[in-house]
């Protein structure tokens, strides 16, 4: 198929080929964050991660009118606080529904499993009431649309490179709060005892809540994020799930480590395999990769061996 | 039918003839054709989640991935339908007639192999129970000999759910893609549509349900059921009791994914459809949802649960279009957080002790119920 | 069992048995041997890797290097089912008995008969079955209390089940991990008295810290520490030893 | 409707006259279903629809309904899932006795309900823009099928461009690859040019740069989409973020209307060609009317696409055709259908064609900045409809 192509026209593509996986394995990572903190540390399966984010992409948008309408001359910036508010919107809709949902099942992680697939069609039902059964279309401020010539055949999505920034800066973020804060410390504590993290006088319910918190707030801004390249509907979320937890679950799910190299093999698999067959083929392949490996391999790719 | 103490205790008894005199002579009776064809869909649902009691409730193994073989079940029923339906005369305007619509929209000319034993309808017998059986061998062999369980399983059967919805949409020429198969006509010759054949349809299903609960039931009494019971709370201690953890679970999710199937092919057959929306992700939720609402250890609570939440699922749509995804969310979360046990646990902690204390007066006339039902092993409700 | 026959074998021989978890060796280059109709008893303070040892025989975890021969098989290579079907039985620390299920069937359970899938299927409750769970419930002091729910029962009679679960598997070699832990005096003494009766005609591994009734039971002892032996002998032997001492007393 | 003069209901011809077959029918109503997803993701397209017929139908009650009979509605939700389709279908025939459905959106759904109406001798008005291939007496399709939409879209593309390789971008599933089918024979039969691509993506998928890059490869004259749902906000959202200039490069999608550049946004896809039979911006007298119509009932910020305005034909053509044939019986009116025209069409004219489906015009809109189309082109003629298109099957 590429014998009508000169080489450095190959060359091109494939350097922006490479650029795409990144861009997916951006879209990866981030989906993945908020669900591997939630999943990884916490043990519960948050079927209703999708509907965070989603909320999060809402925020943004109204965010995106509030400033056409009233400041106007300040919508170039918007979007840096159209984050925040997705973060803080999600994230404590998320510890309300720690509250008054996940903290009683903590005993019965399958439990959660169903509880919050219940709560993701509530959400979705919701979104339908307030904002219209329509897809809403977020509008961008000028400088985030368009490419980045590198050279004369090389170009760039800016809002690809945006969205492998705030990647980069988000699983920093994450690294340093899980791994090397006092509360990072607490929340590892509460996974590995909690009876005994309780008994040295940590707070588990406050901790949970906020790990819950955190991990729907980091849904939001990816969901934030994702208006950029995606659409934003009540049932978008719904997309995402699957992908979602099989990157993690591929990972190894303890493992923040394992969230990233997992993200990066599907992603850089997928975008391989689109450019030499269609995308529903891509799509079945990539899956049944992952959980053919998964069937050879259960504990993912990053697992430690523990003594049960 | 063995009905007895020993293979019912007094409860299950009256549980089973309430539902059999519920679904043989008070619905037959009291409904149009129209609502009991859909009282056969909702019970398709139930195959589904008889086996779900069976694997979740008492094997405690979660699978997400149920419509696969829901889906598996149903298309190999409908394969066999839908080839019936394009006979030669029937598709003649087609560029190829006497195979499937939906191929000659693909430009496929000649039937493809995996299609020629659906002429057959003792194949497409055998191939209803085979194929979902065999699949589920493999899913599960390669599962729990590796000691995946729990949520990783779930996750797991739900990626492979999604795989199978990606790929009968995209190789539609051989799957018909999203329309699934549609205008299934005849069986044998015998035209499945018109309102008489609905009730035969509706009765015949009905047998085959309360033959799917009998061997249910036969299953969970068995000392494979209390093994099935010992291995969810204690799976190391019966492991070091001698046995092989795996190969029960294989066979719990077998027979699940074999009630499925049959649950699915009675669905092409009363509904006279099959498509890939009752393969992915949402179908199978929903069907573990009948089942927690029923009652995840009860088969008959499996029943009422199926048949409960699809009717609230119409007629709620029915009247509140807009709102009926509220109801149902706020039913999973109340099931989940107040009602662990589903409708029989409401049963057996309100309704039931009440009965007792009634009857209770009247005990004397009663004695070799309970006790003999404690000497048979009957595991709790 | 040929082997077995022939004389001089050990019953259990454990060699170079070497286990890490991500590094940490939990059990490191052990060996010892148990003969026929021995009782030995393993101590050590914690984290020794006393309980890893019983994990390793029983199939649990499996060993990093070394060899496990019970009668001449190797069980580093067989699954935890069939290592119990050659006669290897394991009570764990806490009491894993079946709560949602009556002793009865608790018991039948442990039957050793119909343990495939299909035998399970087809399995009878028939004459023998009944007589054979009715004479155990005896011995565990549980025979009125058949058709009780596990969850109904004790502490220290949920330890009577269990070890009544594995005698009614008749296993050459029972193992025990702490079977008087949580119990009160009396039961104590009636746990003593269980086991010196179920420990004819088998040979016993058991881990216990109660010296009293190390002292009472145990043919040889086996001390571990830090994965590896310290001492091994009569009680009274490795009471004496210094290291011994110096392990229990140093801390 | 309160500026509207008050009309008595109850002077037409008798009941048993109108009604021979047991429809729900007295002498002051007749009842009519409305079958569209309420729920679910197929509800985003279909509103506009039910909102389309609602309209159409308060307007015939307001002169004096049908035969002298105000129209009733009752309305189903199809929730998007197929057999719920055919399960609402069969209620609104069997259980409400119905004189007609509007109804169904997309092929799965349309093809769930088919033999329902068959068996049960109903009638469905499907408004959507479809593959063809179909044809029964039971159905009138006020959308077109795929030859009447495409053929003289890409004429005129390849004209208007010089275009000499085209690309195509579907979703998964019959209508796309069916139109792709269709448009493939065309481009390589009839006009000798190439298709250098032809890709499909899974409903719902959101990433699309891997195709995107392989369009920058092969350097196509025209892109050629029909992907559907959410995936068109991904897919225009990401080809504008990699640099492709829609006013350079051309591209014709038979997928978006009005309703999907609400989501989209204008800016994202601005410059790019629909090829449809109406575009709200259609400079008429009826259009104009419709158009404000309504935004009157459904509020200003709704806008009209190709399948809302197809639905607003449904029930107009169904008062004509009963008007005609003097009865309610679906067996006349299936068998007046053929001939009936509507005049008062924001699209112009339609009238139907022998085999139920519309004679219509098709034209090409250029996209805006503010999401209306502009309109490019438009056949001198009526389009006639062929749903088995003899050498392009």
């Amino acid at each position: 198929m590429f014998g009508d192509y000169s080489i450095g026209d190959l060359g091109s593509i494939f350097v922006m080929q490479g650029f795409a996986g990144l861009i997916l394995f951006s879209v990866y990572v981030l989906m993945a964050l908020g669900l591997a903190i939630i999943f990884g540390q916490m043990g519960v399966i948050n079927m209703a991660h999708g509907e965070f984010m989603i909320l999060g992409a809402y925020v943004t948008w109204l965010t995106s009118n509030a400033f056409q309408e009233y400041l106007p001359s300040l919508f170039p910036g918007y979007f840096f606080l159209a984050m925040v508010l997705a973060f803080l919107a999600s994230g404590a809709l998320g510890m309300l529904v720690e509250w008054g949902l996940i903290r009683h099942l903590y005993k019965r992680p399958l439990d959660t499993l169903l509880a919050t697939w219940g709560l993701s069609l509530i959400l979705q039902q919701a979104y339908r009431s307030i904002f219209g059964a329509r897809e809403v279309g977020v509008e961008l401020p000028q400088w985030m649309l368009g490419s980045l010539k590198v050279t004369d055949t090389i170009e760039v999505p800016i809002n690809g490179v945006f969205v492998m920034c705030l990647t980069v800066l988000i699983t920093v973020v994450v690294a340093y709060v899980l791994y090397l804060s006092r509360w990072g410390r607490q929340v590892r504590a509460v996974v590995q005892n909690r009876i005994m993290a309780g008994a040295v006088g940590i707070n588990t319910e406050k901790v949970d809540r906020y790990t819950f918190g955190l991990g729907c707030g980091i849904a939001g801004v990816a969901g934030s994020a994702f208006t950029m390249i995606g659409s934003t509907g009540p049932t978008s979320g719904q997309l995402y799930i699957v992908d979602t937890f099989l990157v993690v679950v591929f990972g190894g799910a303890a493992s923040l480590l394992g969230t990233i190299a997992s993200a990066f093999s599907i992603s850089q698999t997928q975008s391989t395999l689109e450019f030499f067959m269609s995308g529903s083929m891509a799509k079945v392949l990539t899956l049944l990769a992952v959980v053919g490996i998964l069937m050879l391999r259960p504990q993912g790719l990053f697992a430690l061996k523990v003594r049960k | 039918m063995i009905i007895n103490s020993r293979f019912f205790n007094r409860s299950e008894l009256i549980g089973f003839i309430a539902l059999a005199a519920l679904l043989f002579v008070i619905l037959p009776l009291s409904l149009d054709v129209f609502r009991l064809n859909l009282v056969a869909k909702y019970l398709t649902y139930a195959f589904v989640a008889i086996g779900l009691v069976l694997c979740w409730g008492y094997g405690g193994i979660l699978s997400l991935g149920q419509g696969v073989f829901f889906g598996l079940g149903g298309y190999c029923m409908a394969m066999f339908l839908k080839l019936e339906a394009s006979s030669v005369e029937n598709t003649k305007i087609q560029s190829t007639p006497g195979i499937p619509d939906f191929m000659d929209w693909n430009q496929i000319t000649a039937l493809p192999f995996f299609w020629q034993p659906f002429h057959s309808l003792t194949l497409t017998i055998l191939l209803i129970i085979l194929v979902p059986g065999l699949f589920a061998l493999i899913i599960g062999t390669a599962m729990f000999k590796r000691r995946v369980g729990g949520t990783y399983f779930a996750i797991i059967t739900q990626a492979v759910a999604a795989i199978l919805t990606i790929l009968i949409v995209g190789q539609q020429g051989y799957t018909g893609g999203i329309n699934g198969m549609t205008d299934l006509r005849t069986l044998k010759g015998w035209d499945i549509r018109p309102d008489h054949a609905k009730v035969i349809l509706y009765f015949f299903e009905v047998f085959l349900l309360f033959g799917c609960i009998l061997l249910a039931q036969f299953i969970r009494l068995t000392k494979l059921g209390r093994i099935l019971v010992a291995m969810r709370e204690q799976e190391d201690r019966v492991r070091f009791s001698g046995y092989s953890v795996a190969n029960f679970k294989i066979f719990a999710f077998c027979m699940a994914a074999v009630f499925a199937a049959i649950g699915g092919a009675m669905f092409a057959l009363n509904v006279g459809f099959m498509s890939p929306s009752f393969v992915g992700i949402v179908p199978s939720i929903e069907m573990v949802i009948y089942t927690a609402v029923g009652g995840r250890m009860s088969i008959f609570g499996a029943v009422w649960g199926a048949m409960l939440v699809n009717f609230a699922k119409t007629s709620l749509s029915e009247s509140f279009p807009q709102l009926w995804l509220f109801g149902l969310g706020a039913l999973f979360i109340a099931v989940v957080l107040a009602f662990p046990n589903g409708l029989s646990g409401l049963w057996a902690d309100y309704v039931q002790p009440r009965i007792d204390r009634l009857l209770a007066s009247r005990k004397s006339k009663m004695s070799n119920g309970a006790d003999s039902s404690v000497a048979a092993g009957a595991p709790a409700e | 069992m040929l082997i077995g026959h022939q004389p001089k074998e050990f019953l259990l021989a454990v060699e170079a048995l070497t286990v890490s978890f991500d590094g940490f060796k939990a059990v490191n280059n052990l060996s010892f041997y148990v003969e026929e109709n021995e009782i030995r008893v393993i101590i050590g303070p914690n984290g020794a890797g006393k309980t890893t040892v019983l994990d390793l025989i029983c199939g649990k975890t499996k060993a990093t290097s070394g060899s496990i021969q019970f009668r001449g098989k190797e069980l580093t290579k067989l699954k935890e089912n069939e290592i119990v079907q050659t006669g290897v039985g394991r009570k764990f620390q806490t009491p894993s008995v079946f709560e949602d299920l009556t002793v009865f069937e608790n018991l039948e359970i442990s039957f050793p008969r119909g343990r495939t899938v299909f035998g399970s299927l087809t399995f009878q409750r028939d004459a023998a079955v009944k007589a054979r769970v009715e004479e155990v419930a005896e011995m565990i002091f549980l025979k009125d209390r058949l058709h009780t729910y596990a969850d109904q029962l004790s502490h220290g009679q949920k330890q009577w089940l269990e070890i009544g679960m594995l005698l009614i598997q008749d296993p050459d070699l029972l193992m025990l991990d702490e079977p008087v832990a949580g119990m009160s005096v009396s039961e104590r003494a009636k746990t003593a008295e269980l086991l010196n009766r179920i420990i004819k005609d088998r040979s016993v591994l058991v881990i216990e810290h109660d010296m009293k009734f190390v002292e009472d039971i145990a043919h040889k002892v086996t001390v571990l520490h830090q994965g590896q032996i310290l001492s091994e002998g009569t009680m009274e032997k490795v009471k004496n030893d210094p290291k011994v001492i110096e392990v229990y007393l140093g801390h | 409707m309160a500026l509207l003069p008050r009309v008595a209901f109850g002077a037409g011809p008798a009941t048993s006259a109108v009604n021979t077959t047991g429809l729900a029918v007295t002498d002051t109503e007749v009842t009519v279903g409305i079958l569209h997803s309420a729920t679910g993701t197929m509800a985003i397209s279909e509103t506009g629809s039910i909102q389309a017929e609602k309209l159409a139908i308060e307007q015939i009650n307001a002169m004096g309904g049908v035969l002298g009979r105000k129209i009733k509605v009752i309305q189903e939700d199809g929730a998007s899932d197929w057999p719920t389709f055919a399960e609402k279908a069969k209620k609104l025939l069997v259980n409400d006795k119905v004189a007609s459905i509007m109804g169904c959106w997309t092929s799965a759904s349309r093809k769930a309900v088919l033999p329902v109406m068959e068996q049960y001798n109903g009638m469905l008005y499907y408004p959507t823009f479809y593959e063809g291939l179909e044809q029964s007496k039971n159905v009138i399709y006020t959308g077109q099928e795929a030859t009447q939409q495409i053929l003289a879209g890409i004429d005129w593309i390849t004209k208007e461009k010089n275009a000499k390789s085209f690309y195509f971008i579907g979703s998964d599933y019959i209508w796309p690859r069916t139109s792709n089918k269709i448009a493939r024979k065309h481009i390589e039969n009839f006009l000798k040019l190439k298709v250098v691509g032809e890709e499909y993506f899974p409903l719902g998928s959101t990433q699309f740069n891997s195709v995107i890059n392989k369009i920058k490869l092969t350097k196509p004259d025209v892109i050629f989409t029909d992907v559907v749902g959410g995936s068109n906000v991904a897919f225009y959202k990401q080809l504008k973020a990699a640099g492709i200039d829609l006013s350079k490069q051309a591209l014709l999608t038979i997928s978006v209307t009005e309703d999907e550049i609400d989501g989209i946004g204008g800016e994202n896809i601005a410059g790019a060609y629909a090829c449809m039979k109406y575009f709200q911006s259609l400079k008429n007298d009826n259009n104009e009317k419709f158009v404000a119509a309504f935004k009157k009932m459904w509020g200003d910020k709704t806008v009209i696409g190709d399948v809302t305005q197809a639905a607003y034909l449904g029930p107009w053509l169904w008062k004509a055709t009963v008007e005609k044939a003097g009865s309610f019986d679906v067996d006349k009116v299936a068998a007046a259908s053929p001939g009936i025209e509507f005049k008062g069409a924001p699209e112009g004219y339609v009238r139907i064609h022998e085999n139920h489906h519309l004679w219509s015009k098709t034209r090409v809109g250029r996209a805006k900045l503010d999401g209306q189309f502009e309109l490019v082109f438009e056949t001198a003629d009526l389009v006639q409809p062929d749903p088995f298109p003899k050498g392009y099957q």
